[in-house]
């Protein structure tokens, strides 16, 4: 039985999750409904390491949903690239749960648990879906059931905070037009092509050539995306969002659901627009690139003047984006890979930092910098574990951090410019500011009077341990990653020949 | 034109979304019209309605700037209208739209599905995980609303919100 | 014991001691027990190898690979073993030490203290056994981050901004540039590999040579170059075993051993003196070598003139490894030794001071040394060394350092040297005479503090704990030792400073 | 011969329905307030969407459309005069008078009781 | 007597034909426009429209809540599996022709869309319901002598 | 035939949407939008037949239902007396707000 | 022959700019306007112009719907923007909903649904939290 | 169950009418399903009975139709006199009409019947009359309101 299914395995990484999502509302049942989440986010990554294991040596897998070949049918397509993708996806997603097990049933009244675990599926399905997709709608199809999950998800955090309310609208907003303009551009390349099979549009933009169509396509793609990623200055939403969202959404959201965007991105940038096309490396040199920088800056900057950890988390995570924009921006296949391996490596840091905070949050009940006074000594695991984070945030070694920043620095050294290699490091000792002014309150400051020594519960502390762990294993032993990341790069620069052969099939 | 009242802005987009599928109808499209009758002038109309009448139905003049938006417009209809430039003529039949998977799904329905409606043949077979993914759309949204409006509480009756509010 | 277990149980001892230390968080003596013990063995281990080393072996192991190519690994030069054995020795001395001082001083936090102590200890072996830049470099950051809580130690707002200021600067320069020279080097050479002779050579354009030893230079910032010296009279904060840590046994003598490794394992001593690369190095160590001098005789601290008197003879090591020339690379690599001895030896009498009398300022120090006369007299010994005298170890680093200025005809260097000694007579003797000959001590016991008196039950000023003067002692006659004794340090350094065997008398 | 008829019934049809459309459309505009307007809308939904409809159906013949036809035609019959009083009644009821009303009231009473 | 005894006995009188036109257009969508969704939307105006008439109470009566989120959850199964049961036949997701024989691949796409059909009909009728009587839920309460 | 008929009914389209503009009370607006919703029944229709295919009045009938539950549910949503307050003070009252001729 | 072909091109352009026109007007609502429901409303014009913009490169002169009829020679319309748009609009109707209901709870929450007065509102709220922690 | 049965019945030649597809064997099918579940939700609804399903409606209700077919032709062409008069001259009134309907089924043909002819409008349903809004003088004719009111009645119900 398990073996026949093997074919299938593409399809059934999305629609796993998918049928589970109705099921967990069918049955009503909060324990059960958990039960079954967790089951099938441990299968989902279990199939994303499958796929990813049978895709590392650089093979395609094609799936044809429905039986009908691409371009007529909605095909799946699983290289190295959208493996990874998958893969950290649905690691993340499995960690959680138990996580968000604990500190949703503290927070939340037991009749929304099911209708959370529901949301969470969905957003889980649907960032799957993106990823696993060669078809440029589906993409888009897709996009949507993650985003309404997920301004679900933020919503939840009207329990603890109104203003979640009002970051999700704003979310809700800012995805919508986003998602619009990632419409817009698919039906520009519609237009001039006749097709929206992704590798079936590489091989005929190709030969419509550098025209306004793809032109505007490309830029309505880029800022469509860029708005779902948190690209500087379209992460207007994000800090609310990640700030006054449950912790267990925060920590999934931000390791997964930008990092989705910016595959797509990737996808489009390197696969279906790869031609000779002059608007795409102008935009990168002169837009994205830039962008990236004051992202960089300007974020790593806010992120030092805020009061509340989540929210400083959050405007860390905008100057991430912006280091792996930065390396896509050098368009090298060193630079992908850079920016690919930070996709991994943020992921794993900041699920590790949002955790930690949720854990602190589900203790004291706030995750405001004053609040967090000598919790170092009240919650010496849970500390421990955010620094560990932390240290990886700024790139200290032996943490992921470090590796990004190598490879980053490294791929802009190799195209030349000692300027940028110097500007990362400058921004990440921005990061050191902003973790140290965290350790500091949580280790050198009296903890207020009356504060217990109570560590948060083993199933919050143990995912947020497991993912500290990555961060240092993959910090101590990049091979893993950086093949996967190279793998992947290499992937999307040459899914263009593969493209040829799919059309042919 | 500035409409300050709300319900006067929430007839009017039923009315653009009735006005939009006639035109539907009359570019062929007969499946979105249905859809966009049913959607556009039903149900967003009836919920739009369902907030209002439970939110202010006057909107507050606005206090920030309105030049930056206008930027924002003014640059991506610009971008539009370029790109607009190079697209194929409306209508024409040997655009590349109508070229290479099109023709493909008129010629093969009648065999390969055998239904009349090739719209229904697309949605439901050919890209019929789309539309799965479309009803998953449908069931989140429906699940969100469920978790947002969950547990209601009848909320304060109108008089009251009004004297509250003056 | 092969080699290689040694070399990993240098690093893992002290590293693994720390779970021992936390566990005997509520037993002082034991835990004391557990630091005096590691200590001692690890200097067994050393000495150990220090034996082989001599004869010429070059004991090596190799961890794994964080990055494909990029390994964590190590192998004992000369160098490094100087190194190695200083900094295991002097552990035991600044272990005893603390005990007398930390339990003399009530200080809170001890456990921590041990611990943080025991991984800079494992960090220090890291860096002298590193086989390559990029291990270095991780213990280098290993180092910084373990030694900020040790600065920290006090947690009041002044313990708090000088940590700061410490980890600022460090985490800066290294990051800042240090990394970037790091994987400019990688880019450029391919390998991070210390080897004679160096690794650059034809591997990067003369011109930009400056330019990257400007990065290593200043990113190395332990080494206190100016205008990166701030942060060590700022961590004058920190108690005082902390400081002799910082000046004598680890922090200051990585930064020098960093900056000599690169200097003859990256670039190389000819590659610098045929391009004249580190030429401006020369003279900006010799303005970092006066300056700090003329600083020092403005202080009235003793701690902090003694944290001026380490940046001017970090400087030497550093003028040494710039003269590009082998006596001076014997010169600095000896100096690494003699200033190690003399310093920590003057750090711990500072210590010793403050313990008996809580006073800080030389002004307030008048007639102490005929009350204290085993601390003043291991601080005369101390002192001289540091200026150069005869028969202590400190007269052999200077006089080889003189040789190498003139070696290279750089008259102006011997100048700077000579000069420099004179200011170390001016700052460093009038502390010793105000002890002996100026004031009267006997009325001075009410200038403390009569809470200070009442609380450490002192009737009167006598000399401090045992445990606080037998440790000076010990170094100062090691200062004696080492003027005999210089010899071994030659033959072992003989292969690095002269690889083509040409060794003048 | 009979579509000839058809058509020149369904002409006749279009012209009298287009007529009615565009005077209740006029009458929506000219009519001084929301009371009288009620009745230009009622023009709209009766005479001039039955009559369109009616044309439609000429042309139709006797077909599926022509049944669908019927059916909207009996749907706009049950319902516009339902939906007409809904809005009325609320007005009605809000407190909305006519302008310019003619308050005899007493008359209407008398002829009341005299009937 | 009530107040709105036009909108009543007019309503009762339309709601059974607009349920049977709903299904009308549910089952022919392979041949006109309309489908699953239409339909599912104008089942689900024949409900809101009683609900409008006589009150949630009623509706939720009629249809309780718990029945519409079984709903709305059994019309994505029923989709996901139809989808689902190609795979005992060693085919891909959603390929019809699993449901039926090898020589009648069209078959099996008909059979195929009806059921995808009737899934697409299921949740969105089920939740423009549940949509509707959240909302309706929040509205503050009318009574009959309001309008 | 078809292209006059469809023009009387854009125009009376147009007219409708005038006064749905103008308002000015809610009710005016109300009964703009339903009975625009009467014409684009025939609209839509009538473009079937514009375009040669007239069997798609399924849209036609859909408008007509969703016309009719609109307006109940616009007075349902919005209780009377509330709505005679929220529109332009001058709506208010029994004056319908226009001068007397 | 210059003017024939402005004439051309402006005729099969034509609904290309009036379907951006509507666009931006949408957009234009959603960036400036304060009040949240006519953000959504704003939404919607933009998102339904956007459709537009897809059924009409559906079209083809002289096309039908795509629907089969007994006539083999028939020319249909593309079906497949058609497909997607019905998908979309489906999207669409899902967001607007989820939108409103969020725009209710806020008004529950806020008692406004201008945006001015919102972020007044959540500055206060930031204040007040600053305040009360203190020393910082 | 004679209403559940005739609504079924009905709808099912509604579905007939509508579907055209009389030879269908499986949408005649669910055609039938179709009909079984209406009529059941009906009857969950507690709508099937003699107001949804009005049986005891005379036949003589479609010589009413007619009747009021013509009536609205000629409202409707006095209502355009009005509006394309220039001066339109108007003389609103509310006036109050008895409706002695026994049935409401009865009532709502009767207020329909005058809203659907233009110039006169139910605005409000009282006990046993309704208040109704006439455009003109003209409009208001009592007589003729009771007329039809008197139609009504003879057709409203078979005793
Ligand atoms: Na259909
Ligand atoms: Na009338």
């Amino acid at each position: 039985m398990l073996s026949s299914l093997t074919p299938h395995l593409p399809v059934l990484q999305v629609v796993v999750p998918l049928m589970a999502a109705p099921l967990c509302t069918l049955i009503g049942n909060r324990h059960l409904a958990w039960t079954i989440a967790f089951i099938t986010a441990l299968a989902a990554f279990v199939v994303s390491a499958l796929l990813l294991g049978s895709v590392l040596d650089g093979s395609v897998i094609s799936y044809h949903l429905g039986g009908w070949a691409p371009p007529w049918g909605i095909e799946y397509r699983i290289d190295a690239a959208n493996a990874f993708v998958l893969f950290i996806v649905s690691l993340i997603g499995v960690l959680v749960l138990p996580y968000a097990r604990q500190s949703i049933e503290h927070e939340f009244e037991a009749s929304t648990h099911t209708y959370f675990y529901t949301c969470y599926l969905l957003c889980l399905t649907g960032l799957l879906g993106v990823a696993a997709t060669g078809d440029a709608f589906n993409v888009f199809v897709f996009l949507e059931i993650s985003s309404l999950a997920t301004y679900a998800l933020v919503a939840f955090g009207a329990r603890r905070d109104k203003r979640a309310l009002t970051a999700a609208y704003n979310y809700l907003i800012m995805g919508t037009i986003g998602a619009t303009f990632f419409v817009i551009g698919i039906g520009f390349l519609y237009m001039v092509t006749g097709t929206l099979n992704m590798a079936d549009l590489a091989v005929r933009l190709a030969e419509v050539g550098d025209t306004r169509v793809t032109r505007v396509a490309f830029v309505f793609i880029l800022v469509g995306m860029g708005l779902k990623l948190a690209m500087f200055p379209l992460h207007l939403w994000l800090p609310n969002a990640y700030n006054y969202a449950p912790s267990a959404v925060t920590a999934f959201l931000a390791a997964t659901a930008t990092k989705v965007a910016l595959y797509v991105l990737l996808r489009f940038t390197f696969t279906v627009f790869q031609f000779d096309f002059p608007v795409q490396e102008l935009t990168f040199e002169y837009v994205v690139m830039p962008l990236a920088l004051v992202a960089m800056f300007a974020a790593s900057i806010a992120a030092v003047f805020q009061q509340d950890v989540k929210r400083l988390l959050a405007y860390s995570s905008i100057a991430q984006v912006g280091y792996m924009l930065l390396g896509v921006a050098l368009l090298s296949e060193a630079g992908l890979t850079a920016g690919i391996i930070h996709l991994f490596n943020h992921a794993v840091t900041k699920g590790a930092l949002f955790l930690a905070v949720g854990c602190f949050v589900y203790q004291i009940g706030s995750s405001r910098l004053g609040d967090l006074k000598g919790i170092g000594k009240t919650m010496p695991w849970t500390t421990a574990a955010f620094v560990a984070g932390g240290l990886s945030l700024i790139g200290v070694p032996l943490t992921v951090g470090f590796i990004s920043k190598w490879y980053l620095i490294q791929a802009s050294l190799q195209t030349g410019s000692l300027w940028i290699a110097g500007l990362i490091v400058a921004s990440s000792l921005i990061a050191v500011v902003y973790v140290w002014r965290i350790v500091e309150v949580a280790y050198l400051e009296p903890a207020p009077e009356g504060r217990a020594n109570k560590e948060a519960p083993l199933a919050m502390i143990l995912p947020t341990y497991a993912l500290v762990a990555a961060s240092l294993y993959f910090g101590i032993n990049s091979e893993l990653t950086s093949s996967a990341a190279s793998q992947a790069a290499t992937a999307l620069y040459s899914a263009t020949d593969l493209a040829s052969e799919g059309a042919a099939q | 034109m500035k409409l300050r009242n709300l319900f006067a802005v929430v007839m009017l987009s039923g009315v653009f979304s009735l006005l939009s599928a006639s035109l539907f109808v009359a570019m062929d499209a007969v499946d979105v019209a249905f859809t966009e009758a049913a959607v556009g002038a039903g149900i967003s109309t009836v919920l739009m309605l369902g907030t209002m009448a439970i939110t202010r139905q006057e909107e507050k003049p606005a206090q920030h700037s309105r030049a930056l938006p206008f930027l924002v417009v003014l640059v991506t209809g610009g971008a539009l209208l370029y790109g607009t430039a190079d697209l194929p003529p409306f209508g024409a039949l040997d655009t590349p739209v109508q070229q290479h998977v099109a023709p493909e799904y008129i010629e093969r329905t009648p065999t390969e599905i055998d239904v009349p409606n090739i719209v229904t043949a697309i949605l439901a077979s050919y890209r019929g995980y789309d539309t799965l993914g479309e009803v998953v759309v449908i069931f989140t949204a429906g699940i969100a609303v469920i978790v947002l409006l969950h547990g209601s509480s009848r909320p304060r009756r109108r008089e009251e919100d009004e004297e509250a509010e003056s | 014991m092969s080699p290689e277990l040694a070399i990993t149980l240098t690093i893992l001892l002290p590293a693994s001691a720390t779970v021992l230390l936390a566990l005997m968080d509520k037993r002082p003596n034991l835990r004391e027990a557990v630091s005096l013990i590691t200590a001692g063995v690890l200097f067994f281990i050393v000495f150990g190898l220090f034996e082989t080393v001599l004869d010429g072996a070059r004991p090596a192991a190799h961890w794994f690979d964080v990055i494909p190519g990029l390994s964590l690994s190590f192998e004992i030069e000369p160098l490094g073993m100087l190194f190695g054995v200083v900094a295991a020795g002097l552990w035991i001395v600044t272990a005893l030490y603390s005990i007398g001082y930390m339990r003399g001083n009530n200080e809170a936090n001890q456990t921590r203290f041990y611990i943080c102590f025991a991984i800079a200890i494992s960090a220090a072996m890291g860096i002298a056994f590193a086989a390559n830049m990029f291990t270095l470099f991780i213990f280098y950051e290993v180092l910084t981050l373990s030694t900020y809580p040790l600065v920290a130690h006090k947690e009041t707002a002044d313990a708090r901004r000088g940590a700061r200021t410490y980890l600022a600067i460090l985490i800066t320069t290294s990051i800042g540039f240090q990394l970037v020279a790091i994987i400019w080097t990688w880019v450029a050479a391919g390998t991070l590999d210390f080897e004679i002779g160096g690794i650059l050579t034809d591997k990067i354009e003369p011109t930009l040579l400056p330019f990257l030893l400007a990065l290593y230079a200043f990113g190395i910032g332990k080494a206190a170059l100016m205008p990166f010296h701030r942060w060590l009279p700022a961590a004058m904060v920190a108690p005082t075993p902390v400081s002799a840590l910082l000046h004598a046994v680890a922090v200051v003598k990585a930064g020098v051993f960093t900056m000599l490794k690169v200097g003859v394992y990256i670039f190389g001593i000819d590659l610098l003196s045929t391009t004249g690369a580190a030429d401006w190095l020369m003279w900006l160590a010799a303005f970092s070598i006066l300056a700090a001098s003329i600083v020092a005789m403005t202080k009235d601290n003793l701690k902090a003139r003694l944290a001026y008197s380490t940046i001017s003879q970090l400087s030497y090591i550093t003028l040494g490894m710039a003269l590009a020339t082998s006596l001076g690379v014997m010169g600095g690599a000896m100096h690494i030794a003699m200033h190690a001895m003399g310093k920590i030896t003057l750090f711990m009498c500072a210590g010793a001071i403050y313990v008996a009398t809580h006073k800080t300022e030389i002004s307030d120090m008048d007639g102490l040394g005929r009350l204290m006369p085993f601390t003043y007299g291991a601080f005369f010994i101390g002192a001289l060394s540091i200026i150069g005298l005869p028969p202590l170890g400190g007269a052999w680093s200077k006089w080889y350092l003189m040789l190498g200025a003139a070696d290279t005809g750089q008259i102006a260097m011997m100048v700077v040297f000579m000069a420099s000694s004179l200011l170390n007579i001016a700052y460093l003797l009038p502390v010793v005479a105000r002890g002996f000959f100026m004031g009267n001590s006997v009325p001075m016991a009410h200038s403390l503090g009569a809470a200070a008196v009442h609380a450490k039950g002192m009737k009167a000023i006598r000399e401090a704990p045992l445990w606080c003067v037998i440790p000076p002692c010990l170094t100062a006659f090691g200062c004696v030792l080492l003027f005999f004794y210089a010899g071994e340090i030659y033959t072992l350094i003989e292969p690095v400073a002269f690889p083509k065997g040409a060794a003048p008398s | 011969m009979i579509d000839l008829a058809l058509d020149i019934a369904s002409w006749i049809s279009f012209a009298l329905g287009g007529f009615f459309l565009i005077v209740g459309a006029i009458g929506m505009i000219r009519l001084p307030d929301f009371w009288s307007r009620l009745h230009g809308a009622g023009v709209i939904d009766t005479a001039g969407a039955e009559l369109i409809l009616l044309g439609m159906i000429f042309q139709a013949g006797l077909t599926q459309v022509t049944i669908k036809l019927i059916l909207i035609g009996l749907f706009v019959f049950l319902t516009s005069p339902t939906g007409t009083h809904a809005v009325a009644n609320a007005a009605f009821v809000a407190g909305l008078r006519p302008l310019g009303e003619v308050k005899k009231r007493d008359e209407d009473k008398k002829k009341g009781a005299t009937s | 007597m009530d107040h709105h005894f036009i909108l009543r006995v007019v309503a009762k009188m339309l709601m059974p034909p607009i349920m049977l036109y709903a299904l009308y257009v549910q089952f022919h969508g392979d041949f006109g426009p309309g489908g699953g969704f239409q339909a599912g939307v104008i089942f689900a105006v024949a409900f809101i429209l009683y609900a409008l008439v006589f009150g949630l109470d009623s509706l939720r009566r009629v249809a309780p809540p718990a029945i519409v989120r079984a709903g709305v959850a059994l019309g994505v199964l029923l989709y996901a599996g139809t989808g689902a049961y190609s795979f005992f036949k060693g085919k891909n997701y959603l390929d019809y022709s699993a449901l039926a024989d090898a020589d009648h691949a069209v078959g099996g796409q008909h059979l195929g869309i009806l059921l995808v059909e009737a899934g697409v009909g299921l949740t969105v009728a089920s939740v423009m319901i549940a949509v509707f009587m959240a909302f309706a839920a929040r509205a503050p309460e009318i009574k009959d002598t309001d309008w | 035939m078809f292209i006059a008929a469809t023009l009387a009914v854009s125009v009376t389209m147009a007219l409708i949407l005038i006064r749905a503009f103008l308002g000015p009370t809610l009710y005016d607006r109300v009964l703009a939008v339903n009975a625009f919703g009467t014409v684009t029944v025939l609209i839509i229709g009538l473009i079937g037949f514009l375009t040669e295919r007239p069997e798609f009045l399924d849209i036609a009938l859909l408008y007509a239902l969703i016309n009719f539950v609109g307006t109940i549910a616009i007075l349902k949503f919005f209780r009377y007396r509330a709505l005679g307050r929220t529109s332009s003070p001058a709506d208010a009252g029994t004056n319908g707000g226009q001068p007397n001729d | 022959m210059w003017d024939e072909m402005t004439a051309e091109f402006f005729v099969g352009h034509y609904n290309y700019w009036m379907t951006v026109v509507l666009m931006m007007i949408g957009l234009y609502v959603v960036v400036s306007r304060g009040n949240l429901v006519k953000k959504i409303v704003g939404l919607n014009l933009f998102q339904t112009s956007v459709f537009m913009l897809y059924i009409s490169m559906a079209k083809i002169l002289g096309g039908t719907a795509p629907i089969l009829t007994d006539n083999p020679d028939e020319v249909y319309s593309n079906p497949l923007p058609h497909v997607l748009i019905l998908t979309a609009i489906v999207v669409g109707v899902a967001t607007t909903a989820l939108g409103l209901a969020l725009i209710i709870r806020i008004r529950e929450s806020f008692d406004t649904i201008e945006e001015d007065e919102i972020f007044e509102i959540e500055q206060q709220m930031a204040k007040n939290a600053t305040s009360s922690v203190g020393d910082r | 169950m004679i209403h559940a049965v005739s609504m079924g019945l009905g709808l099912f030649g509604l579905w007939l009418l509508l579907s055209g597809f009389l030879d269908n064997t499986l949408l005649l099918g669910l055609g039938v399903f179709s009909c079984v579940i209406c009529v059941y939700i009906a009857a969950r609804m507690e709508v099937v009975d003699h107001e949804a399903v009005p049986l005891q409606l005379k036949f003589g209700v479609i010589g009413y139709l007619l009747w009021l077919s013509a009536e609205i032709g000629k409202a409707n062409w006095a209502v355009t006199k009005v509006i394309l008069s220039p001066r339109m001259r108007l003389q609103q009134r509310m006036i109050t009409v008895p409706a002695g309907q026994q049935t409401d089924v009865g009532r709502v043909t009767f207020a329909n019947s005058i809203t659907l002819t233009p110039g006169t409008i139910t605005v409000e349903t009282q006990h046993n009359s309704f208040v109704v809004h006439a455009l003109t003088d003209d409009a208001a004719d009592f007589d003729a309101l009771n007329d039809m009111g008197a139609r009504v009645s003879a057709v409203e119900s078979r005793t």
